[in-house]
């Protein structure tokens, strides 16, 4: 058997795959905070809560109306779209002109109250979400057994992040997009309707959050505590990325989903904190992050 | 006889955390369910019982302990989820010469090296699901282990139990992989296990980081494989969570399961009637706790520390939670412990049918020998 | 043209005499204080108090949001328990221990974070507590869950024994004055003149020839020394360290203190620590969960209340006629 | 001439400083008028008041016959009117063709990027490069250049000569002629004196946030006089 | 066109000198092979088009942009290497081309700052502010001297943009930089100021270098001693006012066919 490092290229290439279904995860939440982050100047704290609220609106459509997975796909981002949207109508919207670290307190005492709310009423252990039956079953791809849905995942994760890239980047509401996030009153003034478009984008940015929470779903335990989990190695991802950067932030998500993966198997113990060893670093030799435009 | 005019039982948990279900309120309606079942009153007077959530934080859950002692005329504390606030708390009440029974908390250090006159520790121990688990396996012809241990003293501790099971019964263990506490994704470590042959893979972590993993391992087919899954710390409450189409297969110890024979049944629809769910491990012997305070303090005449504690300690354990009982000179209740397994979904016959009961492990078996125990109270 | 300046009137503005009355007020009432409360919650209160203060020299008058602040109170509970416990040195060079372990500790964090501004640093902060919380689970003198228990809290100078309740509190009050004087003295001095430049425009701070980075290393050590100051003794309170201390929610609780207080203000983030610890204790015996209420909280804070409590007073009316003027970019 | 603009009694606040005290003007069509005064008299405020971006006022505004009062700020622009900001404004996400490209066509008959670029060169040069990138001046032309391409019916200039080099500024002169022959009407504001006389129809003098006289490029060297007194020219 | 005559009180020699110097921003070069020599006591004009490079090498020199190549050298010591700060402390101070204050501090506040920098004073946390009182007599002359005793006591921020360019060249001068390095410090200035500052300027380079970029060319007409002109990163003509301005090639690079002063 072919030897890498030290252990069975088979098992190698395993790992390797599943770091990369991992970085699916990282990619497309360290996306949605990038975007609201290098729009609206706001760390979403609540990103990990909206992730939680994705996974748990298609448990509750699931249990409640008999919704299955697929509409819940749409649904469930579509759902906590507009409560993202109506939240940034509401209350974010009035702490824009102020320092950013309102956006962020803000956002944080958002994600305690929504998670608060969810452990009080249905609990802390989670619910079961059943994977889908047409991406049920594994295939086995020889040097490992790939369950199908994982690589749905892999997939999906990369249409959606490639295509909102595009949006960004490459149309002309992106430009007005990333013109708002600086001088919103001047792109105003220009005729744009800067409001709409900033509670547009604080939508989308949720809506990217609870579509990789319906992802996640029949992968991990449905349960309050799954976003909390996970946001902050998702900061850790963005600081890595750049900022502001969006392709920054899916390809280091994904990068990062890999070397996370095979410290697993190397050194486990470090798995936890391979990010933010791999953050200090970059911080010291590129502080504007791997993608990041000089500050 | 009772001092203040009254009885007053303090249960003090996690009700808004991670162990929210684990315990939580539903400790809080089991003690109640216990008063009413000895009838409200003892020695003639009043019992009440009174609740908090510490929030999973010691400083606040001693807080509450000094204030409840102090100014409250709490005369004990009970349930204490989170081996931390136990460990406080048990030092407040040991300090202050009041009597705290444990039914939430997992770590042997209770009745060990901090073991206190007042303090017993009532439900399970790591030291009960080790043997429970890694013995009894054993004997059922599960006799290679590899395990995925949480990477921090509670998943060692686990971890380093179990397997001394296991090699005492003959078994071997092949590996073992520590993972970071909160991870959310165990595929890598799934495939680890898998890959190293072993007949078991035993989950030596807790909460969402074991359904995480029997979930993950659903996915892989690991059980579907002929491994089987053994979970170190896992209770009704969270198969209930993680669903039978996930759970089945699994095997794990309680110290309780509500459909083990009829009185445990009765015992748990009443307490399903109150809470929504069935009764675990926690639920049960915080029931069982504070119904023995009571028949202790009856015996004694009195709610005086000294000599409740020391009936506590004479009296047998016998209720629905436990039969035969006793509690050790180190203030560990002795009683049965129970390998199950979880059912496959058309097994299951009712809802919260969840359990098929592998092996009974006897009590003196399943629970350290207080003389190793370290604790300054055995006298050997 | 002979106009002389007018910098009387900037120290007429100064309210001094509002401000002793206050003070001596304040002071009288944390004196009488255990008569009416309860003395470990005090003790509590004041250390949480201490800590929040400390959080505010670099929020409030560095304007550097630091999301791991955990990491130095929790730290330092941990370094003092330890020393006391396991090495059996006495309470007041137990708590230099801690002092110290959490500057230190607030040199390595700082190192990093401060090559990054604004959000970017609080993440950075959040990140490396994160990876202190993952260490203190993990090494074995932190006893993982269990925590340092029944740590003795010893005879200060060896004659005081502190577990006598009274004694213990009159000490904790005064590590708590004297940690609030050197926050103060830091702030309304020359050196902190030069730490609300910084804040205020970092770039023309350098080219005035402040090494900005040596600076806010220095306020972030300073910062995370006085932060150790208040976990050690809170580790002497309690008689124990544990996680909850070092973890992320602690670090949020801190901001949370310091907004209902009033960023920027001295005294501001002592009332917010009291509301918080009130309010947690509170709810412990009550129906609601804690996490929704802090939640809550927050977001209205945030939106309606930015200035906090102390903050809100300085502005309203009547703060204003007494003399107190309060400029903060908000 | 038909006025397009007419602004009276304008008050305006910065949260509790009162700026403009009752400013009177009208600009007409095709009309290049200048507004002068010392700095901080609040010849920009009574721009931005203009605008709608400080919403603090009071008073009557009114362009085309249309009262301004109430349209929200993303509205104005569509009614006609564009404005070049003192600070410039220039997006630093954004590269320069974006930026010139960004504010939306809102109306027919504004430059094409050709003729834009045929003027600017420099943009040209550096389309690519990042809009914060330029140098001051570059970037004074981007801001104008934007407009430009809007086909606004009004311009509001605040200080456009500040920071550019004497060439420029003549080029700038030269464009805002051209532009007036196409019969854009400007609001214009400037320090540069010169500059100014060599554009204007009209002058506005302004004074503590009031309009404090009125003449036009006639009477220019007549006035020359009591300018010296009030800017100091 | 009338030049004023020097003020000259010592003999010229060079405090700041770069050779060779030049930087790259991707593939496009901003600043090429500039050679340039600062004298003490002299007032040095950097002129060019907008583009030209000229905020560029005032970032370079002052080290807030690092060099592609050459070298730098201040007061004999070569600080092509130097951290920022440290190039301020050892005398090289600048504007900004955007006004630069401490918006929330007031006028005073801002000049004390600057003033209890070299003092020593700026580490002291253990002193208390009235310590910066001894600055005050310093600051009010500063103060007066750039005509904003009115505004002692206002918070920058309230300052019209005029006012706080004004302000920010009370600051830099507090410092007592031996180089002064000024960014068009009479952009967006009334007419009243630009003689104040002009006067200013003069009065300081009695004893001190100054490196000013400006378009007024009146201003540098009167006040500078020599001027480098800059285009396209490169230097297009050198000498005073009065040669450079007769150049051809500077007068359709820059100045344009326009009478100007
Ligand atoms: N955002 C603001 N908040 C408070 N006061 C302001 C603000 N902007 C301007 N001011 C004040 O309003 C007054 C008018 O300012 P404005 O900018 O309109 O003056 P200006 O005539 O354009 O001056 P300049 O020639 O310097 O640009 C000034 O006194 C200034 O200090
Ligand atoms: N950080 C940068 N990255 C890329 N290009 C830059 C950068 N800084 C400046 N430039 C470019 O370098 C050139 C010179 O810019 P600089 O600001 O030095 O011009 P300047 O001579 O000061 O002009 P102005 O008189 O208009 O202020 C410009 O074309 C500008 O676009
Ligand atoms: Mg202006
Ligand atoms: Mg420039």
């Amino acid at each position: 058997m072919t030897m890498i490092f030290g252990i069975p290229l088979q098992a190698f290439l395993g790992q390797l795959l599943i770091g990369l279904i991992n970085g699916s995860f990282y990619a497309l939440l360290s996306l949605g905070l990038a975007i609201i982050f290098g729009l609206l100047r706001v760390i979403n704290f609540a990103h990990g809560a909206q992730y939680m609220l994705g996974a748990f609106i298609a448990w509750l459509l699931l249990s409640y109306l008999g919704i299955g997975y697929w509409p819940a796909l749409v649904l469930a981002p579509l759902l906590v779209g507009l409560i993202g949207a109506a939240i940034e109508r509401t209350m974010l919207r009035q702490l824009y002109s102020l320092d950013p670290l309102y956006g962020l307190l803000f956002t944080f005492g958002l994600a305690l109250t929504v998670e608060g709310t969810f452990r009080y009423i249905y609990g802390a252990s989670g619910q079961p979400y059943a994977t889908p039956a047409l991406l049920a079953g594994g295939a086995n791809l020889g040097f490992m057994f790939l369950p199908i849905y994982r690589g749905w995942v892999i997939v999906f994760s990369l249409i959606v992040c490639l295509g909102t890239w595009l949006v960004i980047e490459k149309t002309k509401l992106g430009s007005y997009l990333r013109a708002a996030t600086e001088n919103p009153v001047l792109v105003q003034s220009f005729g744009i309707n800067v409001p709409f478009l900033l509670t547009l984008t604080y939508g989308l940015g949720a809506a990217l959050a609870a579509l990789a929470g319906v992802l996640a779903a029949p992968i991990y335990q449905v349960s309050p505590l799954m976003g909390s989990n996970i946001i902050i190695v998702v900061f850790a991802v963005v600081v890595v990325g750049g900022m502001g950067s969006i392709m920054g932030a899916i390809v280091t998500g994904y990068l990062l989903g890999v070397a996370e993966g095979l410290t697993k198997v190397f050194y486990p113990e470090a798995s936890n904190i391979v990010i933010f060893v791999i953050m200090a670093i970059v911080l010291l030799l590129r502080p504007a992050g791997l993608f990041g435009r000089d500050a | 006889d009772a001092s203040d005019g009254k009885v007053k039982i303090g249960i003090l948990n996690d009700q808004s955390g991670v162990y929210a279900d684990f315990g939580g309120k539903s400790s809080y309606e089991a003690a109640l369910m216990a008063v009413e079942d000895f009838g409200g009153k003892v020695l003639g007077v009043p019992v009440e019982v009174v609740t908090a959530d510490h929030q999973n934080k010691p400083d606040i859950a001693s807080n509450i302990a000094r204030q409840w002692y102090d100014t409250e005329q709490v005369d004990s504390i009970m349930e204490l989820t989170t081996s931390s606030v136990a460990l406080a708390v048990q030092a407040i009440s040991k300090e202050k010469k009041k009597i705290d029974i444990v039914t939430g908390a997992a770590t042997t250090e209770l009745t060990g090296k901090q073991c206190s006159p007042y303090g017993f520790h009532w439900a399970y121990d790591t030291h009960s699901l080790a043997v429970g688990t890694g013995g009894a396996l054993v004997k059922q012809g599960g006799d290679s282990w590899f395990f995925l241990t949480a990477d921090y003293a509670f998943g060692y501790s686990l971890e380093e139990n179990t397997g001394n099971y296991v090699k005492e019964n003959g078994g071997t263990v092949v590996g073992a992989v520590r993972h970071p506490l909160a991870s959310t994704d165990f595929s890598s470590f799934l495939l680890q296990a898998q890959s190293s042959g072993a007949k078991v893979i035993g989950l030596a972590n807790a909460g969402l980081d074991t359904s995480n993993a029997i979930k993950q391992a659903a996915e892989f087919g690991i059980v579907q494989g002929g491994q089987r899954l053994a979970a170190l710390l896992f209770t009704l409450a969270e198969v209930h969570g993680l669903g039978l189409e996930a759970a089945q297969g699994l095997t794990l110890t309680e110290g309780f399961y509500w459909n083990r024979d009829e009185e445990s049944a009765k015992f748990g629809k009443r307490f399903m009637e109150r809470t929504g769910k069935m009764p675990n491990m926690v639920h049960a012997g915080t029931y069982s706790a504070v119904l023995q305070y009571l028949k202790a303090i009856e015996k004694a005449g009195t709610d005086e520390t000294e000599a409740v504690a020391k009936e506590l300690h004479a009296l047998p354990v016998d209720d629905v939670f436990a039969k035969n009982g006793t509690v050790a000179p180190n203030g560990r209740m002795v009683h049965d412990m129970y390998l199950l397994e979880v059912k496959k979904p058309d097994e299951s016959k009712e809802p919260w049918d969840y359990f098929k009961v592998l092996a009974t492990i006897p009590g003196k078996e399943a629970f350290m020998d207080p003389a190793q125990s370290g604790c300054e109270l055995v006298k050997s | 043209m002979t106009l002389t300046l007018d910098l009387a009137k900037r120290k007429e503005r100064s309210p001094f005499i509002v401000q002793t009355v206050f003070l001596g007020v304040g002071l009288a009432c944390l004196l009488l204080a255990p008569l009416f409360f309860y003395p470990v919650f005090l003790m509590k209160l004041l250390c949480f108090a201490l800590f929040a203060c400390a959080f505010n020299l670099l929020l409030g008058y560095t304007g550097l949001l630091s999301f791991g602040h955990a990491a130095f109170f929790g730290g330092a509970a941990y370094f003092t328990a330890h020393a006391v416990k396991e090495w059996g040195v006495p309470p007041e060079l137990g708590i230099l221990v801690g002092v110290f372990g959490a500057a230190l500790l607030g040199a390595v964090i700082g190192f990093f974070a401060i090559r990054r501004q604004g959000i970017y640093f609080a993440m950075i902060t959040l990140a490396l507590a994160q990876m202190f919380y993952f260490f203190c689970l993990q090494s074995g003198f932190t006893r993982g869950e269990d925590g340092i228990q029944s740590v003795p809290r010893g005879h200060l100078l060896g004659v005081i024994d502190l577990l006598q309740p009274t004694n213990m509190y009159y000490f904790v009050l005064t590590v708590f004055v004297i940690g609030i004087a050197i926050i103060w003295r830091i702030i309304n001095s020359p050196f902190g003149m030069v730490l609300k430049s910084i804040r205020e425009n970092e770039t023309r701070a350098v080219s005035l020839g402040y090494s900005v980075r040596n600076y806010k290393l220095a306020a972030f050590v300073m910062s995370a020394a006085l932060t150790g100051l208040a976990g050690g003794l809170k580790a002497l309170v309690f008689q124990f360290a544990t996680l909850t201390d070092v973890s992320w929610q602690m670090s949020g609780e801190v901001i949370l203190m310091t907004l209902l207080g009033g960023i920027g203000t001295l005294i501001g983030p002592i009332f917010g620590a009291g509301l918080v610890v009130t309010l947690q204790n509170y709810l412990a015996t009550s129906e609601f969960p804690v996490t929704i209420i802090t939640g809550v909280v927050f977001m209205v804070c945030v939106l309606l209340f930015r200035r906090g409590i102390v903050g809100e007073f300085y502005n309203s009316r009547l703060g204003r006629k007494l003399g107190f003027e309060h400029r903060h970019k908000h | 001439m038909k006025p397009l603009l007419k602004v009276a009694g304008l008050n305006a606040w910065y949260g509790e400083s009162h700026v403009l005290h009752g400013v009177d003007m009208t600009v007409g069509e095709g009309e290049m008028v200048t507004l002068l005064g010392r700095n901080g008299v609040g010849k920009t405020t009574t721009l931005r008041a203009i605008m709608g971006i400080v919403r603090e006022r009071k008073g009557e505004i009114s362009f085309a016959g249309e009262d301004l009062m109430r349209v929200p700020l993303h509205r104005v622009a569509r009614r006609g009117l564009g404005y070049v900001p003192e600070e410039r404004g220039i997006f630093s996400t954004l590269s320069v063709y974006e930026n010139l490209v960004l504010p939306p066509a809102l109306a027919k008959g504004g430059m094409t990027i050709d003729e834009i670029f045929e003027l600017f060169p420099n943009l040209h040069e550096r389309r690519n490069s990042t809009g914060t990138k330029l140098s001051g001046g570059e970037q004074q032309m981007l801001a104008i250049a934007r407009i430009l391409r809007t086909g606004v019916r009004m311009m509001l200039l605040d200080e456009p000569t500040e920071g550019l080099a004497p060439v420029i500024v003549q080029r700038i002169g030269e464009v805002l002629k051209k532009l007036k022959e196409r019969g854009m009407t400007v609001l214009l504001v400037e320090q540069n004196f010169r500059f100014a006389s060599k554009v204007a129809d009209r002058f506005y003098l302004m004074d503590h946030g009031r309009v404090a006289g009125e003449f036009p490029v006639s009477e220019l060297s007549g006035r020359m006089e009591m300018l010296h007194d009030v800017l100091g020219v | 066109m009338a030049v004023a005559t020097p003020l000259v009180n010592e003999a010229p020699r060079v405090v700041l000198s770069a050779r060779g110097l030049r930087r790259d921003f991707g593939g496009f070069t901003a600043v090429k092979d500039v050679d340039l020599d600062v004298h003490h006591a002299r007032v040095h004009a950097l002129i060019g088009p907008n583009g030209a490079g000229k905020t560029t090498v005032f970032n370079l020199l002052t080290k807030f942009l690092q060099p592609t190549h050459g070298t730098i050298t201040l007061l004999g010591e070569d600080i092509t290497k130097t951290a920022p700060d440290k190039v301020a402390r050892m005398g090289l101070v600048r504007s900004f081309q955007i006004s630069a204050v401490f918006p929330h501090l007031t006028v005073l506040d801002n000049v004390r700052v600057a003033l209890q920098r070299p003092n020593r004073l700026a580490t002291q946390f253990w002193k208390p502010l009235s310590a910066l009182d001894a600055l005050n007599g310093k600051a009010e002359e500063l103060i007066r001297s750039v005509g904003l005793e009115k505004e002692v006591n206002a918070v920058a921020a309230d300052l019209s943009y005029g006012r706080k360019r004004v302000l920010e060249i009370a600051t830099t001068l507090a410092l007592e930089p031996k180089v002064l390095l000024l960014d068009e410090p009479m952009a967006g200035m009334g007419h009243e100021d630009v003689g104040m500052v002009a006067e200013i300027i003069r009065e300081v380079a009695r004893e001190r270098a100054v490196l000013m970029v400006e378009h007024n060319l009146s201003v540098v007409a009167t006040l500078c001693h020599h001027v480098t002109v800059l285009q396209r990163g490169e230097i297009l003509a050198e000498g005073d006012y009065a040669t450079v301005s007769e150049d051809p090639r500077v007068r359709t690079a820059y100045m344009g066919t326009e009478e100007t002063s």
